[in-house]
């Protein structure tokens, strides 16, 4: 039994989990709304009307929330040159071939990129969810913006729903992940193997 | 309102599923407005007022003859004034009662996330059923003419309902009952298209060479249509030249819904079959050590 | 109206001026645009402004407030140079070829005989020159340049194109352009009507207005015609009915003058006021006068009024001066009426100058408001910060205010423009203590009576002998008056032989003509000594006059004149009078009081006759 | 009907005369009468009736250089449906119209609260500013109309204005004494 080594604190844990709920409960109320044949959802929110008004208070709280993460990583996540050669190797990666990989540091560059990309999604939910938000901000946009602001909202939305669907699966595809934000450690060996970088430098001087 | 049953429902908001269509010999309504005998008496607003038992706020005149000044949640109907110069010198003051047209591709419908809140009966009129209705305001974005007024109070859509609940018991619209100058017609959708012809060659003989009929094919033809004096100008009274739904709303209450459900259903499932064929990734070391 | 609103669909063309009939009269307008539609009328408007009618005109010319003389002055003078006329019928039926006193003249603005210390005329030199068979001379080639004809040519020809434009604004083009549509209705195949109300009516030469357009219409031959007339469109549903009770000071019931100071004995009345045919072959129509006096005195105070007391003629009030609403307001203003009963009137708004009226109102002892509203007027002595500044602590007059029903809260009639007399049944029950205006001037009627029976008093038997025969005597029905003002036959006459068919007696009756309430109902008592109550103000001008069932209901004299007509038939009332018509003809005849405007009608009923003579409009009050 | 049995281009019955003649209203944009310009007492009807001290609350061109007049609007029946909601709905407040011309003299934007002022008295309302009234040629200067819709008062449930007979002159026709309403001048500014 290797040694453990703390990935996350419990602060961060906690911010990730509200904001996992937080989108587990916007994205429902929104699909709701994108198609009707999921719009029974409106059901866990108390019918189309209450959905209607949680959607942008559940949205907004979830942008708060990775506000929160986000000032706690975004440094972590810049992209550095080491990223630009693993993302060349990335085809050994979805083979499941890590030794084929070059080590990386806390976050590999699929893990960087999703990152922004949920970041982005978020300000651009954010930005045109407000432009037709019933009844206190809708009323000073014009129809025209407003239907563009749809648009862009659904599809910032189905952009964060694929990224959040893509998280999901690495977590649970790359075994002894998930406990990373359970319990906030991981096993030395899991993080030689998946982010050799890293782990030399939180076990350096021992 | 809904006034009629189930049965002459044809198009529902929101619906995935066709509904009803057994109702194929109900004849097509319609209201022509003929704008070159209408003098601007409201006296089509009062009546819209009192048989919806509306009544609007006291408002204040803010400098034109238009009052209420534009459509509101009480207020289905009202007159617009525009006083245009079509040829230079020469005045004239277009007076067009403004209200839904009932399209037959009813942006509003295409819009509305809430299944059943606004319908499309066989006989062409678009009513919006407030029980079902959740307040979003998409019909504000789908609509082409800008018709739907969502309450503060009770956050419901309202719109004119070319009552619904009168012609189901084979009555005319209150504002066509109350028209004294006959300005307003209600009858098939065939016979006011060809009265409204007739109009518009009577308005041609009276010297206005491009009068016209005004029922935007790109909405699929309305069930208020205009005899307009300017028909090759409608713009001149804040009419869509061509009036159709947005692009906008068409891509993301068309195309995009598929694509994403596509999308979001085959990242699981491909996530799925990615695992079963090349299993987790596990660290070597647990399994030495082991 | 001389023809009816239904009638503008057999026009031709269309013209509105002095009015605005698609804005204040939308439901009669629906007429105009049947004949835009189905006869391909064209539509004239001539406005300062660009009205809601202009919007749905073919043609439409501006022109400067209160100059429409000018302009039709200059429409007179075009349609007489151009020969743009209906010659045979001006010939027919005009005073055309009348010759008139050679002392008449006219020059730089006056017509002879003005008197500046009066500002009013001395008409004697302006009659027509009268033969010593006491009838008027007369030249039909229309020649003598004393003739009507060659006078009004010569008048109007001051009226040029460039003058009109030079008054009115209207850009010469535009009125030229409005005079020859005009003109081509001269053609004896085409019809023109005139639409107008109070844009013609209030203005100081108001009356002028009307007359001068009637010229143009006599010109082009558009008189009693289908599609023709001159129509004045009322103001309300009612204000006809209004107007037909006598609610004006000068006027008895059925429009018979009343008497005035000068007016002592009834021979001087009778005198002052029967007329007699000045051409051979022709009757003129206040020849019956006296017999429809006597009939009112007899609806009015039945058995008591007997030959050998002139039918009472004593009893009625003779005006001392002038009663209009203004008269009646300076009055007020000087202080010498102080109090007033306000019928369905809200003069604060409706009157002239509100400073003055206020002033008037101020001076007054009490005021008595009936109406269903809380009027302006009943409060005009509240501040109402700059909208009615005015120190309740400066103003002594006591107002009671009478809650009165509205028109859908009692039965009656409306009497429409086209004179045409509608019943309605009560709606809803007035809410409150509001009472009818009947009832409430009823009751006063009767503590009146009851007050004179106890006290006596200077001249008793106005009150005392009024007839008053209803169920309810504080309450009259509306049905009973109406029944009562149909009138109900005294003695069984048989009328003259039949000069065509000797054998044949046609069974008429003489009957004899009630009284209407409304020469009560609508007076406002001046609290002064004369006892004999003069009639003060009309209860409600166009500004404002209330329906009521008994005010709404009909002159009955309409029927004895009928039967006065009588041996004197002429095309019109031989007509009109002998058409089986007992319900209908209240609806036609009443348009005879204005001389000839039954004239439209009569050519409606028996297209056959020929047009009738024309009259000469009298006032803007039509209106 | 007449004694005449026929009908009459020549009445004697008229007071003013027996033929119709051009007269300004009492209150005149132009001062003098064209068709007798020499003739300073045949300005306005010389039969119609004048009060004492009426004569003098006639306003001067000079300081009141614009036409006036006063009208009813459909929404409304003179002075009873202001106490009506419906028609209050359709035409709720006072106003007056004038001419884009004449605003732009005056600075008065649409909407504008404008101050109406005769020899008798003054109205405030909102301003119509409307290509519907144009500037008149009337002997070879500008003449501008103002109009002004009677329908509003204190009473009522429309929003409370002022009388527009406030400003109207006490002097009627000479035959039938009806008032002239629809004639007058005024003074205009912003409020």
């Amino acid at each position: 039994m290797s040694r453990l080594l703390q990935r996350y604190k419990d602060g961060d844990r906690m911010n990730h989990w509200f904001i996992a709920l937080m989108f587990v409960l916007a994205a429902l109320s929104g699909l709701a709304f994108f198609h009707p044949s999921m719009f029974f959802f409106a059901n866990l929110f108390g019918g189309g009307s209450w959905t209607r008004i949680l959607h942008p208070f559940l949205g907004l709280l979830m942008v708060l929330g990775f506000l929160g993460l986000f000032f706690r990583l975004w440094r972590d996540n810049l992209i550095t040159a080491g990223d630009r050669e693993w993302a060349r190797h990335m085809g050994k990666m979805l083979s499941g071939d890590k030794a084929g990989l070059p080590p990386v540091g806390k976050y590999n560059y699929a893990q960087k990129l999703t990152f922004w990309v949920m970041a982005l999604s978020l300000v651009v939910l954010l930005a045109t969810g407000v432009m037709f938000w019933r009844p206190w901000f809708a009323p000073y946009f014009s129809v025209e913006a407003m239907r563009a602001a749809v648009l862009l909202h659904s599809v910032a939305a189905v952009v964060l729903i694929l990224s959040t669907i893509m998280h999901v699966y690495a977590a649970i595809w790359v075994k002894g992940t998930i406990r990373a934000m359970t319990r906030g450690t991981v096993t030395e060996s899991w993080a030689k193997t998946n982010h050799a970088l890293w782990h030399q430098e939180v076990t350096k001087g021992r | 309102m809904a006034s009629l049953q189930s049965l002459d429902v044809v198009a529902r908001s929101a619906t995935t599923l066709p509904t009803p269509q057994v109702r194929q010999a109900i004849p097509q309504v319609a209201k022509l407005i003929d704008e070159s005998k209408c003098i601007g008496c409201k006296a089509c607003q009062v009546a819209c007022m009192n048989w919806n038992d509306l009544r609007d706020e006291v408002g204040e005149t803010v400098g034109v003859y238009d009052n209420p000044v534009d459509l509101t949640p009480s207020s289905w109907t009202v007159m617009k004034f525009y006083e245009v110069e079509p040829k230079a010198g020469s005045l004239e003051w277009l007076i067009r009662k403004d209200g839904c047209m009932h399209c037959e591709d009813p942006g509003c419908l295409k819009a509305c996330p809430s299944p059943g809140a606004i319908v499309k009966y066989a006989n062409g009129i678009v009513d919006f059923i407030s029980e079902n209705c959740v307040g979003c305001g998409y019909c504000v974005k789908g609509c082409p003419f800008d018709v739907p007024r969502i309450s503060q109070k009770d956050n419901k859509a309202y719109k004119c309902t070319l009552c619904s609940d009168r012609v189901s018991v084979g009555l005319e619209p209150a504002c066509v009952k109350t028209c004294p100058t006959g300005a307003i017609s209600f009858g098939t959708k065939d016979d006011m298209v060809s009265y409204g012809e007739k109009r518009a060659g009577e308005l041609k003989e009276r010297g206005f060479q491009n009068a016209g009929l005004y029922n935007p094919e790109g909405v699929g033809g309305t069930h208020v249509m205009y005899v307009l004096k300017h028909a090759d100008k409608p713009q001149l009274e804040e009419l869509p030249a061509n009036p159709r739904i947005d692009p906008m709303v068409s891509l993301w209450k068309g195309l995009a819904k598929p694509l994403a459900v596509a999308g979001m259903i085959g990242a699981m499932v491909a996530g799925f079959f990615h695992y079963m064929k090349v299993g987790p990734v596990e660290d070597k070391a647990e399994k030495e050590e082991a | 109206m001389t023809n009816s609103w239904t009638d503008i669909k057999n026009t031709d063309l269309v013209l509105i001026m002095g009015g605005n009939a698609a804005e204040a009269h939308p439901c009669g307008f629906k007429w105009v645009t049947e004949a835009q539609q189905h006869r391909k009328a064209k539509l004239i408007v001539v406005d300062p402004r660009f009205t809601r009618s202009a919007a749905v005109a073919d043609y439409y010319a501006p022109i400067r407030v209160g100059t429409d003389i000018a302009f039709l002055a200059g429409v007179i003078n075009y349609l007489l140079i151009n020969n743009k006329i209906h010659l045979d019928y001006v010939k027919l039926n005009t005073d055309a070829s009348f010759l008139v006193k050679d002392e008449f003249g006219f020059d730089n603005g006056f017509f002879t005989g003005y008197n500046e210390g009066s500002r009013s005329y001395n008409k004697a030199s302006w009659g027509y020159q009268m033969g010593p068979d006491g009838f008027v001379k007369t030249d039909d080639t229309l020649q003598d340049p004393q003739c009507v004809f060659q006078l009004m040519k010569k008048h109007f020809s001051r009226y040029t194109p460039e003058m009109v434009s030079k008054i009115t604004g209207t850009p010469k083009d535009q009125f030229l352009k409005v005079a020859e549509m005009l003109g081509e209705t001269s053609a004896p195949n085409k019809v023109m009507t005139i639409l107008y109300a109070l844009g013609w009516t209030q203005h100081s030469v108001g009356s002028q207005n009307i007359r001068t357009m009637a010229m143009i219409q006599l010109l082009l031959g558009n008189m009693g015609r289908p599609g023709g007339g001159v129509n004045a469109l009322r103001g309300h549903a009612n204000v006809q009915g209004i107007t037909d009770m006598c609610a004006l000071p000068e006027n008895l019931s059925g429009y018979m003058s009343a008497p005035t100071d000068t007016d002592d004995t009834r021979e001087k009345y009778m005198a002052a006021r029967t007329g007699k045919a000045i051409r051979p072959n022709q009757m003129a129509f206040t020849q019956n006068f006296p017999k429809w006096h006597t009939s009112l005195m007899k609806a009015y105070y039945g058995n008591a009024a007997t030959k050998e007391n002139d039918f009472a003629y004593d009893w009625l009030p003779k005006r001392d001066g002038a009663y209009d609403v203004l008269a009646m307001f300076e009055l007020m203003h000087q202080g010498k009426m102080n109090g007033f009963l306000c019928q369905g009137f809200n003069p604060l708004a409706a009157v002239p100058n509100k400073k003055k009226l206020s002033a008037g109102l101020s001076k007054l002892k009490y005021m008595v408001v009936f109406d269903p509203l809380e009027t302006e007027t009943s409060e005009f002595w509240k501040n109402f910060g700059p909208l009615n500044d005015v120190d309740p602590a400066k103003i002594r007059t006591e107002v009671f205010r009478l809650p009165t029903s509205c028109f859908a809260e009692e039965t009656g009639t409306f009497t429409n423009s086209s004179r045409v007399i509608s019943w309605k049944e009560k709606a809803v029950d007035p809410p409150g203590q509001s009472k009818a205006d009947s009832e409430i001037i009823s009751r006063l009627f009767m503590k009146l009576r009851e007050l004179y029976a106890k006290d006596g008093g200077k001249l008793p038997e106005p009150i005392a002998a009024l007839t008053w025969n209803y169920s309810n005597p504080s309450a009259p029905a509306p049905d009973e008056v109406l029944r009562e003002i149909n009138g109900r036959a005294l003695v069984n006459l048989l009328a003259p032989p039949d000069p065509k068919n000797p054998d044949a007696r046609v069974q008429s009756r003489w009957r004899q003509a009630p009284s209407s309430r409304a020469s009560r109902s609508c007076v406002t008592m001046a609290a002064r000594p004369a006892a004999t109550g003069s009639i003060a103000a009309r209860s409600a001008p166009p500004a404002i006059s209330r329906n009521g069932a008994i005010r709404a209901t009909r002159p009955g004299w309409a029927y004895s004149r009928a039967g006065a007509s009588h041996g004197q038939p002429t095309a019109g009332f031989s007509t009109t009078a002998q058409a089986p018509m007992p319900r209908a003809s209240p609806g036609i005849r009443p348009e005879s009081i204005w001389p000839g405007t039954a004239a439209g009608r009569v050519a409606q009923t028996c297209p056959t006759s020929a047009p009738m003579p024309r009259p000469n409009r009298m006032s803007g009050r039509s209106s | 009907m007449n004694p005449e049995g026929v009908a009459r281009f020549y009445a004697v019955a008229m007071n003013e005369g027996p033929f119709p003649e051009h007269y300004e209203p009492f209150e005149t944009p132009v001062g003098v009468n064209l068709m007798c310009p020499t003739n300073p007492k045949a300005v306005s009807n010389p039969a119609a009736r004048v009060y004492k001290g009426d004569m003098e609350a006639f306003g001067k061109k000079e300081e009141f250089p614009y036409a006036a007049t006063t009208y009813r609007l459909t929404e409304h029946l003179h002075f009873w449906t202001k106490h009506s909601r419906s028609n209050a709905i359709t035409q709720p407040a006072p106003f007056v119209e004038i001419g884009e011309e004449l605003a732009r003299e005056k600075g008065i934007r649409q909407g504008d609260r404008v101050k109406v002022k005769s020899n008798r008295g003054e109205v405030i309302a909102a301003c119509v500013v409307t290509k519907r009234m144009k500037a008149l040629e009337v002997n070879g200067k500008k003449v501008h109309h103002v109009g002004i819709p009677i329908h509003w008062g204190f009473k009522g449930v429309t929003q409370n204005g002022y009388l527009a007979n406030a400003l109207t002159p006490f002097v009627g026709d000479a035959n039938s004494q009806t008032p002239e309403y629809k004639a007058f001048l005024v003074n205009i500014e912003k409020a």
